[in-house]
């Protein structure tokens, strides 16, 4: 899903914003969410980190750009909570309005799809072994695939159908698109690509820039280099 | 996107007052213990820092075999030091990329805010902003001229997006004038922006003077 | 500039709302909005369409998304009033605020640069006689440029690098790139180019479906087909 | 995107309030006169609509000589039935696509909501949205659906994305039932939604019984 959150390459959202000494939390609400990740485990309403990484980019775009990093985590939870079975929205809207939120507030999740089921951690990790071989060698010509699952993925649209190189294998990994959706690890080969500046953003761009991405294999095309 | 930075307002805003409704109803559903809160704060604003990413990269400074180590396999180098990443730590898999006269590295994650937290504690608000995550891909020079950072045109500049479960650490070039510090002092020097590439370890005071 | 505006082709903006018998305006403020373009263009601070579609594609992006169609204009024109000396951000701050708006209310247009000179309209509009031949011809393979400009542009995100097709001519245009920036009419030849679907959005996609865009001559390279 | 749909709420949203203020700066300056506001409501929500169109399309479909006149050269053929759009009436040049059996024709405007104001007055809201303007480009045959109307697979799905100045309007099929009927009666058959592609025309109730 190219969402609000697939942001590289994207322009106008404005100047760094540096913070001298930043804190860990800016507010009490920030760590308690962060604890709520804890909670939303011990519940059984994660699933996994695929599954909670793309509550968060199902979120309200707007809110996504305007909840700031815990906002965003707590709007991917409410999702996890509600459709998990353990929270309702109801029950959630009611409550933030009694303690202050206006009628009018946002909800911050807006789940487009039934949810899929729920699966969970490996807590090994998510490295996998592969018995098939990798299809790619170090050093090889690829091109992305210009298509792009609905659901979550971890090819972000900068680098659809673009032109790179394999600099790195790193085995087989649970596979995302996949992971999140409950359709299970289906684990695939993942390497690094090394993409050109100017073959992502065009030949007036900034020189001797190469973007490396961690793409796995089902993103990947065969590309015959031009003589 | 001056929402993004509301603790400069006074009054609760709606993400507050929804975490405060979703606290109080795990609560009183006894999945949530505030004490927990409490030690959350306590373990990521005190103990979880840059401070195990420095040590890696003061370590690789000191000791050419474990420099070595660690571009080899960054994961198993940080284990030597008592590091251990693992899915909880943001780090199942961690590579080391090293700076030097032709290359400078920086690191983001453009789909969400992948970092390396087990050597770098919690990633700092720019790292997790738009504007970072949409710029640094496509006009990194201009983003780390920001910092502060000018990087000379014909010194390479890579970029690396964290968009797998692997994690990257920036190992920076040790500064001038520190000669015969030890590993201890050297870790002081190295400031965590240094470690995600959009700044240098500076020269120490002293011996700049 | 690939800001928030760029929607082809970006995914989770949720559903239609298609709404029955829906009236021009639905509040006396968005007839107002429109009123004012008219007395922007008698400010003089309007200077041309391509000037003030800028404007509103430099709106913060979260108030993009929020504020409707006229809320988006006002945004913009809020920025033209400024950028002429007309109005001052922050005597429409403070109107605001004492009529009620909140001291936390978004600043609606965010300028990231110095302000461009104000070029006006030609009145006759924007096609122009342009005495050099068009570099295509109807039926030519082309491809869309990468690189896009950091400003106004009319070359769709989705669309950059893409392969396509001439499929009509509509002569010299105003080159909307420059114009919006005071730098010129600088006209250039305008095309109608079919991009097939697969070709935007990869194999798997929606089938038989054609893209066109108008694009000027400048976003066009020449494609050689492969045999 | 609810708030996009802000006329659901009691309250005064952001956009108003501000609106409010610009115009009181404005009338102030004497550079706005409140009764401009008001003619803009009338002649925007009575005068003009998308009864321009719905009499090009009618005369297309009762005089092959013009529908081969319009399909040629819309700006000509719209100035015909003294329809002049210009700059202003966002329509220097006009582009009339034609449905068919083999072929569905739908318009949008991805970066902003160019739309041909002299035909049809000014867009509906969905039209202008972020929903429409992203999905319709990727995948109309879904987004048509939508809007009740299934085109099959075997017939070509043209999507005209107003990227310039050019305007579209989409020339539809003359429904069944319709012999004999004048131009005005056909006038009166032909929604907004038919010719910017969403919508077929309907049969009349009377033919359909």
């Amino acid at each position: 899903m190219q969402g609000i959150h697939d942001l590289g390459g994207r322009e106008g959202f404005g100047v760094l914003q540096v913070e001298k000494d930043e804190p860990a939390f800016h507010h009490r609400w920030e760590a308690a969410v962060f604890a709520m990740m804890f909670a939303a485990g011990r519940a059984g309403a994660t699933g996994n980190s695929d599954r909670f990484r793309h509550a968060i980019e199902r979120i309200d775009p707007a809110a996504y750009l305007e909840d700031s990093y815990y906002g965003r985590w707590l709007g991917g939870l409410e999702t996890l909570f509600v459709e998990a079975g353990v929270l309702t929205r109801e029950a959630i809207d009611e409550r933030a309005q009694r303690l202050g939120a206006p009628l009018t507030a946002r909800v911050a999740s807006r789940p487009q799809a039934p949810p899929d089921p729920i699966v969970g951690y490996d807590a090994s990790g998510c490295l996998r072994d592969l018995s098939t071989p990798p299809r790619f060698a170090l050093g090889d010509a690829v091109q992305t695939t210009l298509a792009s699952s609905p659901g979550h993925t971890r090819l972000p649209a900068y680098a659809r159908g673009r032109p790179g190189r394999i600099t790195a294998q790193h085995g087989g990994w649970v596979f995302p698109d996949t992971h999140a959706h409950g359709a299970g690890e289906q684990p695939a080969h993942l390497y690094t690509v090394a993409f050109e500046g100017r073959d992502l953003w065009g030949p007036g761009s900034e020189p001797g820039v190469v973007v490396h991405l961690d793409l796995f294999e089902p993103y990947l095309l065969p590309r015959k280099e031009s003589p | 996107m001056s929402h993004d930075h509301d603790h400069d307002h006074e009054t609760p805003s709606g993400p507050a007052l929804r975490a405060e409704a979703l606290e109080a109803l795990l609560l009183e559903k006894g999945l949530l213990d505030p004490a927990e809160v409490d030690a959350v704060i306590a373990n990521y604003g005190e103990r979880v820092g840059p401070l195990n990413g420095a040590r890696v990269v003061a370590r690789a400074w000191t000791d050419e075999a474990y420099r070595q180590r660690l571009l080899a396999d960054g994961t198993a180098a940080a284990a030597e030091l008592g590091i251990v990443g693992g899915p909880g730590g943001q780090m199942e898999r961690l590579v080391v990329v090293e700076n030097g006269p032709t290359v400078h590295n920086v690191v983001v994650c453009t789909l969400c805010s992948c970092y390396p937290w087990a050597l770098l504690g919690l990633p700092p608000r720019w790292y997790k902003d738009p504007a970072y995550r949409s710029r640094v891909v496509r006009e990194p020079r201009a983003v780390l001229r920001e910092f502060g950072l000018e990087v000379p045109a014909e010194k390479a500049l890579k970029v690396w997006d964290s968009s797998a479960e692997v994690r990257y650490l920036v190992l920076p070039e040790r500064p001038e004038g520190t000669q015969g510090f030890s590993e201890e002092q050297l870790v002081a020097l190295v400031p965590r922006e240094a470690m995600i590439g959009v700044a240098l370890v500076s020269e120490p005071p002293e011996a700049a003077a």
